[in-house]
């Protein structure tokens, strides 16, 4: 619990084909290098699960890691599209992309059931969207006090969820501050977790506005300076907008994409 | 001194804003609008990221909604199940700023595919984020889009977020608790529901239009489809069904 | 919204008889001085919610400005039985007081369905005990997803809620820190509330572990230095831990409790 | 050396603790062998209090379970909704500690009514608190209760917590996920499930008692009301319906 290790090793032991893995990070502290890694290993037939599925789910789909997709907003933040998701969906190119969608409140609710142990969260959603009927994961559930009709979503439960976060001490307690978003939930929703960190240290000292989890409840802690680029972690490096506009020629096209494959993950499609 | 549509929207937009509203800001033209109105008539306006940053005031623009300015400034940073949940859901926020690919004359929109099929979609948006429990529990929804036949469609290919769904007195059907879309900006005007129908209708036109462009009609003459304006700018704001798109 | 106002004007203007009242705060930050400061107004019938009603609510129950409890764990931490709720439940002195009972976990959830918007809350919780049978907002809820029965309990929204912090700023904004338990739940659960904070500065320098409540989501505060007393307030305060052992003297005794209301409260029963 | 019979039972509980467990602690006893144990052999002890602190370390006994030091020298604290929700709930907690006013044979717990008409009660007890939910979904609970005829009754007058229900098999059909009471510490022993009918048992004798008192039977020999141990100490352990007390 809360084994200090390396990345590869750890992707190596935690993520296998099929697996359902979450990488979460909403804006910040997104575990790119997690993800990247994940390409380097040939991981096949993955469930990716992520509210925001931006650049590094882009590339992980355009690899063809990724089986289906579980999501609630699939850009470029500031941006635009995601171009090998959408080439993915529309095409079928590498491979079909099975799809499920939420909305941001339903992920994050999915989360906290699954980080409560309970099956299904209630919550005000969705009612007189389309998404009701598109997605099976979306139910009616009455309230047994006053009979009024919410909307129920399954727990979130992955396999393996990957974040990153500012920093770590030696017995694998991690600290993060800043936007935290689900980090917290999707380490506890899922069976087992990784927490990519900028450094290891000898003492956490406290911070304002700093969470931390307790290294029991984590499976593996490994430091990756920079893991979050072009996302950022706070304190440590600023969020690369220019990569995220940059990516968006290369994403447009396959053949620049495959080509940024190769040269930067060392991966030959 | 010129000004460009775009920025035009921007200004109508950051003016629909009045001081001390809690406004859940999205990124793009809403945060760029609620931040210039921030610096200006309403500095007190309390700016909320679906990130988790509450009172955010940051003095550059972020690109996204989750730039470590919203952060660093803000009065609160909260985790995103409760942005949602503790904060956007029990109606707490009097603003939500909402874009859109398509819009109807009920002020639905929609972010998720255009086309037909859901599962083969001739395009694939990004999909719903935030918008549909913004549209539905913020207490009042503006909506800021540029007006083309693309955007402008009879009805939306996919309701990704409701507006007024199909008339007066569905979202009171639906237990939608906010008011719905009060306001749509566009580069050449504001529409607002007309009170009996529901139908978005055009009630100002922006300034410079009305000496450089043929006006279009003012408020009441847009109430319904087949009086309204569009046909007078059909290239500009016609309610037509959704064509190929390249969005 | 965030007013700062006195003591003696929020409660004047917030509790009525009849109203549905919670102060919380576990163990830490308990508002206090505003719970006799109800008493010294004379409140009458309230329904007092409360996960911990400790001395606070004894004091309240004794003075009779009680007509029902709602709570899950009725005792003087740490000493033993709280012995003026104990003498209105067992022999309606100074009147019959109406019980609804829950547990820890069901208490805190249904303050977060109230500050969530929901009319209820999902828990695993209650099953195979007595609650089940005395407790009428306790229900069963089946999983729309998987079958499985778990439990709902219902939304607390009280009309007015109340508790005790560090500090607030000039606009209202609150800030605390240390054990701040359901704090924020039960000051958005609620129609009104009020914060109680040691004093009001210029400016709440960020603190590690600090929760900000914005002025915009409290009615009113107001500057009660001492005001959680024999509860504390962490970096000002200790806990009483004398008092808290003193109490059950007073308390076992109906005249001693009488004089004591008369002695601290300035109110004649 | 000497002890007395309440030191004897707070060593006996900190024993129990492995090194490294996560511990939901309750105050008072519970809280002071949680202490013994991490001061001693379980130095990596996590002590975790429902008012929210994880990893506390304190240097002297809290009185109640919110005092300061539990939160300064905490890894980590955090609201109470999240430590029921998302600590206790889902399983993560190896050991809860519970007290009882009343338990019986198959470990069932009361902390709330003495008497038979909850609306009436002869004593009114302080309630549920945390222990329902702990004695659910602790991976393990541990008792620790006086022996006294008051304490150790055939059927408790109110089941405020779970422990066997009326027997083996009832946990799981309860859907309860914890193991539910594998000891329950007395001042006399230590009790333990039997592996088939689920009743407490006496398995242990404190050192102490063996040489100054008749000593209880060991492990087996309590295993049912008609053979048990009970007979032979009628005021110390007897399962018998509760009389009227002053607890």
């Amino acid at each position: 619990m809360g084994d200090i290790t390396s990345l590869r090793e750890a992707i190596a032991d935690l993520v296998y084909d099929g697996a359902t893995v979450a990488l979460e990070g909403f804006t910040h502290l997104i575990p790119v290098a997690a993800g990247h890694e994940i390409i380097r290993q040939g991981r096949r037939d993955l469930t990716l699960v992520r509210m925001t599925p931006d650049i590094v789910y882009d590339q992980m789909i355009g690899a063809e890691c990724a089986r289906k997709l579980v999501f609630s907003w699939a850009g470029n933040p500031g941006v635009g599209s995601l171009h090998r998701f959408r080439d993915a969906v529309q095409n079928g190119w590498p491979r079909p992309l099975e799809i499920e969608e939420h909305s941001h409140a339903g992920m994050a609710n999915r989360y906290v059931a699954g980080a409560s142990g309970l099956p299904f969260a209630v919550l005000r959603g969705y009612v007189g969207t389309d998404l009701v009927e598109q997605t099976a994961t979306i139910k009616p559930i009455t309230c047994p006090f006053t009979g009024e009709v919410l909307t129920a979503v399954p727990a979130l439960n992955p396999d393996v969820g990957i974040v990153h976060a500012q920093r770590a001490d030696r017995a694998g307690n991690v600290q993060m501050w800043g936007i935290t978003g689900v980090h917290k939930e999707v380490v506890l929703a899922s069976r087992r977790s990784l927490v990519t960190v900028e450094e290891i240290v000898d003492e956490l000292d406290p911070r304002p506005g700093a969470v931390i989890l307790p290294g029991w409840a984590i499976t593996y802690v490994a430091e990756v300076p920079g893991g979050a680029h072009p996302s950022y972690a706070m304190g440590y490096s600023e969020r690369d907008n220019d990569y995220y506009q940059a990516w968006d020629a290369i994403s447009r096209d396959r053949s620049a994409f495959t080509e940024w494959l190769s040269s930067h993950i060392g991966i030959t499609a | 001194m010129s000004w460009t549509a775009d920025e035009m929207m921007t200004v109508a937009a950051a003016r629909a804003l009045r001081d001390g509203a809690r406004c859940f800001v999205g990124i793009g033209r809403p945060s760029t609008a609620a931040n210039l109105a921030r610096r200006t008539h309403a500095p007190n306006l309390v700016l909320i990221y679906e990130s988790g940053t509450i009172g955010a005031k940051p003095d550059t623009l972020p690109l996204s909604i989750g730039d470590g300015v919203l952060a660093e400034t803000a009065d609160a940073v909260v985790p995103v199940p409760e942005i949602f949940n503790y904060w956007l859901q029990p109606g707490r926020i009097d603003v939500g700023f909402l874009g859109a690919a398509q819009i109807d004359r009920y002020g639905n929109i929609n972010t998720t595919v255009i086309g037909d099929d859901y599962r083969d979609p001739r395009v694939r948006l990004p999909g719903a984020g935030g918008a549909p429990e913004i549209a539905a529990s913020c207490r009042e929804v503006i909506v800021i889009v540029k007006q083309s036949p693309r955007a402008f469609v009879e009805r939306v290919d996919f309701v990704t977020s409701v507006g007024y769904g199909s008339g007066p007195g569905d979202r009171a059907k639906l237990g939608l608790t906010g008011r719905g879309p009060v306001l749509v900006i566009t580069d050449l005007g504001v529409l607002e529901p007309d009170p009996e129908t529901a139908e978005l209708t055009l009630t100002q036109v922006h300034p410079g239009l009305i000496q450089t462009r043929r006006a279009p009609r003012p408020a009441g003459s847009w109430r319904s489809r087949r009086t309204c304006a569009p046909r007078r700018h059909p290239r500009r704001a016609n309610w037509q069904r959704s064509g190929p798109s390249t969005v």
